[in-house]
């Protein structure tokens, strides 16, 4: 009973603790990195997104060419709208 | 012959049902009628409902375990819900599944741009620690059969996290498993009811106008690397919370990477959505009158909104204490958002905040505090598997 | 043998029994389920398609705006040709 | 060097092959050309006849058993197949998925809008039954080895539904499942030739130019409600149908509620798809020559076709029937989709009716029994498995 | 409470973790770096870089293995990457899986068109067999502990081609399964800096400058015929090999057959996706220090650059000598996209033969022996597994 | 030692000899594959893409009708790109 009340406590007391510190943690973390990152590494040209090259096969490539971009924009909401159906 | 009519009719639902097995069957079209009707967190009410029914169906075995003669040979195949919950949920195989898929789906930017909203999806969590105090007082009083790893698993409901509270639940005190997760995912669906009248309970007209100024734009590299951060921080400090966390950055680090995005997108579609429907009728399968019929259940389902109050006013007066000392305005408000329950409780603070100013736009605010509180919850799941276990 | 043969019979006039009672009373029970529905629920405003939400996660909303209608229409039966592949 | 050289040579199919193996690769390859050339069920008859060349493939051990040594640790790993037969059918899982797949993509709206039409898809499981008769009578004249169970499987075939066949068979005949669902899928793609004649045969040119009235608008509410209702139905009735009508429901209700749309969307493409390509293997694993290259097989192709012809005539008659009683018009040729073979039955009788007259559109009355023939055969599946079983 | 204090910090990372951890986690992290930063085949690499990061957290038990009682009642459930090891790696389903999508996203066209070029696609595999002979001779020297089995799944690097080294390794080297994999991938990534320089050593401007054929129209019916004709020779000649040139050929069947686009598409994405995210974290699961932090690692590593150089330098001068004794020319530059790494290696020499005449497009030509090298690798995979398991 | 040593080359020899072997078939039946494919079914109306049809069930069909081409071609490289994305 009376085991189980301060075990319970303990839990709180000791749970409660670890997430803060934890997020205290990352808080500190983040802001770090961040602070490295955006002296560092100003935006350097973001890692563009590549064709997806298939797990070891041929497939794929040809990337698309240039379409009207009226439609372009139409199709994307289109297709968006669609997955997310 | 009439013997053959005979066994038919034996075998009929109407013959065998029993009165427990009735109820849940209702309760399950219950849970199917808010996951339809009110739009109650469908993706997972909808399979956990229809899971429910199945699971009650007298004689239609589909908890049956398989049965194998001496030489290994099947002898009868197992039920259908037999497979997926020891397959998937007693190995805690789907919920971390889920959790890649929906660290796939997190854009972690509006954190990112303000690492100290991480703070309310602490002080949130505060609700899954009171619930265990309030578990422990009804086993300690007798009232209710609780262990502490029962009391931890019911807590966890208030992280207001379907499949944090999934996993727990299956590794603490897999016979509350049924009612913990209709539990976490009614309250998240309940979010805009529970949530406003305590926000506006404690907090000023003024205090829910506070406009904050507009976030920072974040860089796709600190959008890769956050991810690796927080998985080492968890292998050095947390292990136990290593799976949940390891595996919803893994999605992230997917998502954001942009070299995978093949991936990224099937953990965020095909995958999710396959497990979600196994998920659900695995959750499903713990809906048996035995383990939901009784008083239990009640004392579950109490603490569980409990914990998601006590939570929600604990994101709050944090943000109010640190609105105090921060020396950029922070609303009030979207310290509610940090139970998680992503992105419904963005979505109400909000709402709330426009009420009290139409200028005030608090969403991407509130989303920081949002996703700080699926990292908070998963601490805290990794320290109650930790202490209980340990 | 005999009794094979009998098992047959009788599995026969129990199923061919069984089968037209169940859809019998489907039929009644589906004939009373519509009139009922379409008395005390006539029509009433179909559940709208919501948009998904992904289970407890971030993603998705910003339902996409609306295009021109003939563009879309036309969209539609290319995904819809394209799905159905 | 040498020993080693001869080795491989006995490694080599050309040292092993035995007769009947070649003559099932043979089969195989029958198969494939069948699904690709003819357009036969290619989703099922192309994965199967693969996995019936492979498994046939002497010394590579696709249905090989994995070893462990007494510790548990694996020595040799299994061969595919045999993780696929045992893990997936030998379960029921694979069928059981698909067919929630199947509810799916299946729209009630017809048969809600004329729900009599069930009495067709009642009617056309007669072929089912009668062709428990022949196998029973050929097993009694001890012309050939079959059980009751045996009987019940073959006959099955008649109901026109592939996954309740490999279902049923699983269960209650495993060693005849390969030659079972080939006749199953094999029947089903000649429905556009089987059908006709007998439905020529068995109408007058004024009936067959029967106009039907349009049918009504069915509401979404309704077409929600109806799987709910057959799954309480089927609970209370024929609790031995629940695993197949109840995914079957599941699948349809993901599809009707409008709320889980990304579920009712994989369920109907990745998930129903992937399960499909390993249904397949599987099944075809069962198609070795110990298995297959028997009399009992050649009972099975032409009890299937028997089973086929006797479904169609009685949905046609009793729709002949009906149409006597009935105060609306009912064309006799749509009681031939009752045997389920969706869609293509319900192709055959408006194609029928079209030769007839020009104007008469049977398409969407011929639907109606068609999705009903499905609910007809896995009733008809339950009542076999419980009284077989029981 | 002190106690679980100090039981919370014993479970700690920081108080557990063991230096060989620590590097295999630097390992892990090095890995997603090469991945994201330098786009060395993310698809695998991430995964596998995150499996090793996880399995390598002292106390997350990422490979535990379940408890159960002795009545088969889990005690405690096993880790993630122990399940997925032991289901999908050690059976060898997750490497079939991927063949089989491979194979739906092959084009045998080019090589249809110009069937000699297979006999590329056979000399490049000397790398793998002469790296057989380099991994004997440092386990002959006792330099390094390597047994046949264990040259034999090191050699297989050689071949470029990811799931066949993971399921040569897994069958005879489970314990090397990690460096092989990651070896294979990494050099698979780094085809365009290794290659170069050996084919412009092999070969002077003019032969670089070399014009080929255009290729000839190839029909639908060869496309569909080929994996058959494939199949049924490796049923007669290599049974071995049948598990991976079997899916591999089903997988292409389905691309072209026409008739079941719906499971060649599935087979292309959704599947191929799900299986490779969990087959790198189950490649990552055997990133652990004791397997990979020894000197055999580094032997592995350098062999592994060795079977590529080789295999490169044999396929270029198999191209040379066809070049003698071929009626149209033959551009030796083709012969290093024997090796497959598909479609680098093509792309490569294509890029190559741009240098030396900038009209000269290859790419096309270099596909026929680039897909051969895969067969020729998978049949290479297949006498290794009859020579060293039989 | 001698034995891992001959065992070695052994696997060579065998190896390379096999897949020479293996890879000259395949030449060789390739070959006559096509001629005979070429002589006796001459690009014979190639297996039409037929719209698919669910395993068992009814869903789909109603292929879809024709939309401007133009449209029709954006579309479809859209969809490429999206897919490929
Ligand atoms: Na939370
Ligand atoms: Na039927
Ligand atoms: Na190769």
């Amino acid at each position: 009973m009376n085991n189980l009340m301060s075990d319970g406590f303990g839990l709180m007391l000791l749970g409660m603790g670890f997430v803060f510190t934890f997020l205290c943690l990352l808080i500190v973390s983040t802001t770090y990195m961040s602070k490295l990152i955006n002296r560092y590494f100003p935006e350097a040209a973001p890692v563009a997104k590549k064709p997806m090259a298939a797990p070891t096969a041929g497939a794929s490539s040809a990337s698309a060419s240039a379409t009207d971009p009226k439609i372009a924009a139409a199709i994307t909401a289109a297709i968006h709208q669609h997955r997310n159906r | 012959m009439e013997q053959k009519l005979l066994n038919l009719y034996h075998d009929t639902g109407i013959y065998q049902l029993e009165f427990g097995q009735a109820i849940m069957i209702v309760v399950g079209l219950l849970l199917i009628f808010l996951a339809i009707k009110k739009g109650f967190e469908p993706l997972l009410l909808l399979p956990i409902g229809i899971g429910a029914v199945l699971v009650n169906i007298p004689g239609a075995g589909f908890m049956a375990a398989p049965v194998y003669d001496a030489a290994g040979h099947m002898v009868s195949p197992g039920g259908l819900q037999y497979y997926i919950y020891h397959g998937g949920i007693e190995t805690g195989l789907f919920p971390l599944i889920i959790f890649m898929g929906v660290g796939a789906m997190t854009d972690f930017g509006p954190m990112l741009a303000n690492p100290k909203t991480l703070l309310l999806g602490a002080a949130a969590q505060f609700g899954i620690f009171a619930t265990v105090i309030g578990a422990v007082l009804l086993g300690a009083a007798g009232i209710m059969d609780f262990t502490l790893a029962d009391a931890a698993a019911i807590g966890i409901i208030g992280g207001a996290d379907g499949p944090t509270a999934i996993f727990v639940a299956s590794r603490l005190a897999p016979e509350l498993l049924g009612a913990i997760a209709v539990a976490a995912y009614s309250y998240m669906a309940l979010v805009p009811l529970i949530q406003p009248p305590i926000m506006r309970a404690l907090t000023t007209h003024e205090e829910r106008s506070i406009k904050m100024e507009q976030l920072r734009h974040v860089t796709k590299a600190e959008k890769i690397i956050f991810p690796i951060v927080v998985t080492i921080l968890v292998a050095m400090f947390l292990p136990s919370a290593a799976p949940l966390l390891g595996m919803f950055c893994f999605g992230n680090l997917m998502r954001e990477c942009g070299v995978v995005d093949r991936l990224s997108d099937t953990a965020q579609n095909a995958l999710i959505n396959i497990v979600t429907i196994f998920l659900g009728l695995g959750v499903g399968s713990k809906l048996s009158s035995e383990a939901f019929l009784n008083i239990e259940t009640l004392g579950i389902l109490s603490l569980g909104l409990v914990a998601f109050s006590i939570g929600t006013a604990a994101g709050v007066l944090m943000a109010k204490v640190m609105n105090k000392f921060s020396s950029t305005p922070i609303n009030p408000l979207i310290g509610a958002a940090g139970v998680s329950a992503v992105p419904m409780a963005a979505r109400v603070a909000n709402k709330v905040g426009l009420e009290a100013n139409k200028q005030n736009f608090l969403l991407m605010h509130a989303m920081g505090p949002n996703v700080a509180g699926v990292i908070g919850s998963a601490v805290a799941a990794g320290v109650m598997l930790s202490y209980v276990g340990g």
